[in-house]
């Protein structure tokens, strides 16, 4: 019994990154290097509402697009640009793995 | 001579569309269940029913001692009166379900070939009211959590026998595919969770078993501090894994406790229940 | 308002009895916050009085660290069918309850 | 057909006031002061004054070593104490640490279970009072943390 109450390391890995507040890094957005904050937050808008539609949406999208749309309401462009592009990219990663996600669930099902 | 090939000719027809409505579903619940009970040689299968609480001895000890008297059973009651109430046109719920109402939760999820969809027990309440000109309870009401525990605690013991008919394949297939599509930020499907890794713990809990997950709605989450329903928990996985939850009762959700019911067929009834 | 329920059993086991008690209450403890960040008042069941036909034999007093809908077992001695046993509470802020069950 | 409930309700409420009236004073004179107390010793003081607390084996406190759910953690008291006035749960590191004071008649064996609020891992204390002693036994309780909202 006091085996079952140890953490397995995959159950730590899962928490690890459960819990964990590591965020993608926001290396290969899209948006181009002069876009404005505001172009991105619509981007980013655009791209969650397509992963809302595929039921793939990541709930750190909104979560960003919305600390991104503060921000900018606070003219902090600077700050609304980093989480923008990182709202952008958690929502271009999202729709990948909707798009992935088409066939790759097949080869879990139990056999 | 002509009247017996007529028949052998009917045979092998009925045959071969029984065979291909249920060889998949049908399939996939035994190599689900085997998945099981060979992760678990030493419990049963009907066991799982209680989720953790069938792989952790100590915590199944204080969730027994819980049941003695359960947190659900005000609610059972709420629900029996609510389930009792009459419309304003006079009709009520009994006469909106197969034997008044009583015992028949397992009958749900089932495939309406009608409206083409999949009806849970939810669903079946919402188009009684609306038959009844009765507004629609919301589906995370309490009023909802009770008539479901009022229903499913007459439902107690009986078996899980769903059947998906060749109209409800492809919701059976989607709900299917939901199950096993890695979702959110970290990247899982239900099946990282409660088949991969059922049993280990993560951090102080015990990761529960697939199989049996669909028994025991609606049930008390002590963290909720009420009863709720089974979309209301898939709402809460999905977010656990940094996904977006979908609406209760939407249709994916609706698919999805299609399939983790089928793959329930055999087990008992057992809800409500408690959990932490 | 309707009075908050109160739910009872009890079971004589020579001649005493085990009574088990489930009490309907939120049991706040003033130190929790709702969605917009407000306090939630301190709402708790504070005493718990224990009948034995009519006779007082267990009174309790409780704080705020009780579950919410509160579960209370306790025992009664020289107790025979026939006998109401009855738990009534109050809370701090003047509610009051009760239940009772006849045992068999 | 809701009225009459909630009617059979008010009266039933209505009589559990007239109940309470006829109890004797001195059983519900609330030990406030022991139960907003923060400090193990002030709950001892309020309750106890100057009686020491001794360890005692005769007093029988069931509850989890390793509690499923801090919200609800099961917990039972018995003792075989002669004499036995009153029983306390103690939980030293809630707010404020006395959770229940059950005061005995005769006419009930000194048997009870609830179900507390833990907030984190704390000794649990059973305390048992007689005329002249106060008892007490203790236990550590573990209280794990709800995963990631788990």
């Amino acid at each position: 019994m006091h085996k079952a109450r140890l953490i397995c390391v995959v159950g730590a890995l899962m928490l690890t990154s459960a819990c964990g507040q590591s965020e993608p890094e926001p290396e290969s957005v899209d948006a181009l290097p002069e876009a404005t904050a505001a172009v991105v937050i619509d981007q980013a808008r655009a791209a969650y509402e397509l992963a809302r539609q595929k039921q793939h949406a990541w709930t750190l999208t909104a979560d960003l697009i919305e600390s991104a749309s503060i921000a900018l309401a606070n003219n902090d462009e600077a700050q609304a640009l980093v989480d923008a592009k990182r709202a952008l990219f958690t929502a271009n990663a999202s729709l990948a793995q909707a798009e992935k996600e088409q066939h790759a669930w097949r080869s879990r099902v139990a056999q | 001579m002509k009247i017996s090939l007529g028949i052998m000719l009917t045979l092998v027809l009925t045959l071969g569309s029984i065979c291909s409505v249920h060889a998949d579903p049908e399939s996939d619940r035994l190599a689900f269940v085997r998945f099981y009970t060979e992760r678990f040689p030493n419990i049963d299968i009907q066991a799982h029913q209680d989720g953790a609480y069938a792989l952790d001895a100590a915590k199944r000890e204080q969730w027994l001692e819980m049941e003695e008297f359960p947190p659900y059973e005000l609610a059972v009651d709420e629900g029996e009166a609510l389930f009792a109430l009459a419309f304003k046109n006079g009709n009520n719920y009994a006469g909106c379900f197969d034997n008044a109402g009583v015992g028949v939760k397992q009958q749900f999820p089932m495939f309406d070939a009608v409206s083409n969809q999949v009806v849970t027990l939810e669903l079946a309440i919402n188009q009684c009211r609306q038959a009844n000109q009765e507004p629609e309870l919301a589906y995370l009401s309490d009023e909802m959590a009770y008539i479901t525990a009022y229903m499913a605690f007459t439902s107690r013991g009986n078996t899980f026998a769903i059947s998906v008919p060749q109209a409800g394949v492809a919701a059976y297939e989607q709900g299917k595919q939901f199950f096993y599509e890695r979702r959110g930020k970290l990247d899982f499907d239900c099946s990282s969770c409660h088949m991969t890794n059922a049993g280990n713990n993560l951090r102080a809990e015990v990761l529960s078993a697939s199989v049996g997950h669909a028994t025991h709605w609606p049930t008390y989450r002590f963290k909720w501090e009420q009863v709720g329903g089974l979309h209301k928990r898939f709402v809460e996985c999905n977010e656990q894994v940094g996904a977006e939850g979908l609406a209760p009762q939407s249709e994916a959700y609706r698919n999805l406790e299609y399939f983790l019911t089928y793959m329930n067929n055999g087990m008992a009834l057992n809800g409500p229940a408690s959990r932490k | 308002m309707e009075a908050r329920k109160v739910k009872m059993r009890g079971k004589i086991k020579n001649t005493v009895a085990q009574i088990k008690v489930l009490m309907e209450h939120p049991m706040e403890t003033g130190t929790r916050r709702d969605e917009a960040g407000d306090v939630i008042p301190a709402h708790f069941i504070q005493e718990v009085i224990c009948q034995h036909n009519d006779q007082v034999v267990l009174s309790v007093e409780w704080g705020t660290s009780i579950s919410k809908n509160p579960y209370f077992a306790f025992k009664i001695n020289d107790a025979n069918p026939g006998d109401v046993v009855k738990v009534s509470w109050t809370d701090n802020l003047g509610e009051t309850s009760a239940g009772d069950i006849t045992l068999k | 057909m809701r009225l009459q409930p909630s009617r059979r309700r008010f009266i039933q409420g209505l009589m559990s006031i007239i109940a309470l009236s006829a109890i004797p004073l001195q059983l519900l004179a609330r030990s406030t002061k022991a139960f907003q107390a923060t400090a193990l010793e002030t709950v001892y003081k309020e309750l106890f004054g100057d009686l020491p607390v001794e360890e005692s084996a005769d007093i029988m406190l069931e509850i989890p070593d390793i509690a499923e759910n801090g919200a609800v953690v099961p917990v039972s008291v018995t003792t075989r104490i002669a004499g036995a006035e009153a029983i306390y749960v103690v939980i030293d590191m809630n707010p404020n640490p006395l959770s229940a004071t059950f005061k005995l008649t005769p006419a009930s064996p000194a048997d009870i279970s609830i179900r507390v609020k833990m907030g984190k891992s704390s000794m649990v204390r059973a305390l048992v009072k007689t005329a002249d002693k106060v008892y007490m036994t203790a236990k550590e309780v573990k209280v794990t943390i709800g995963g990631c909202g788990g």
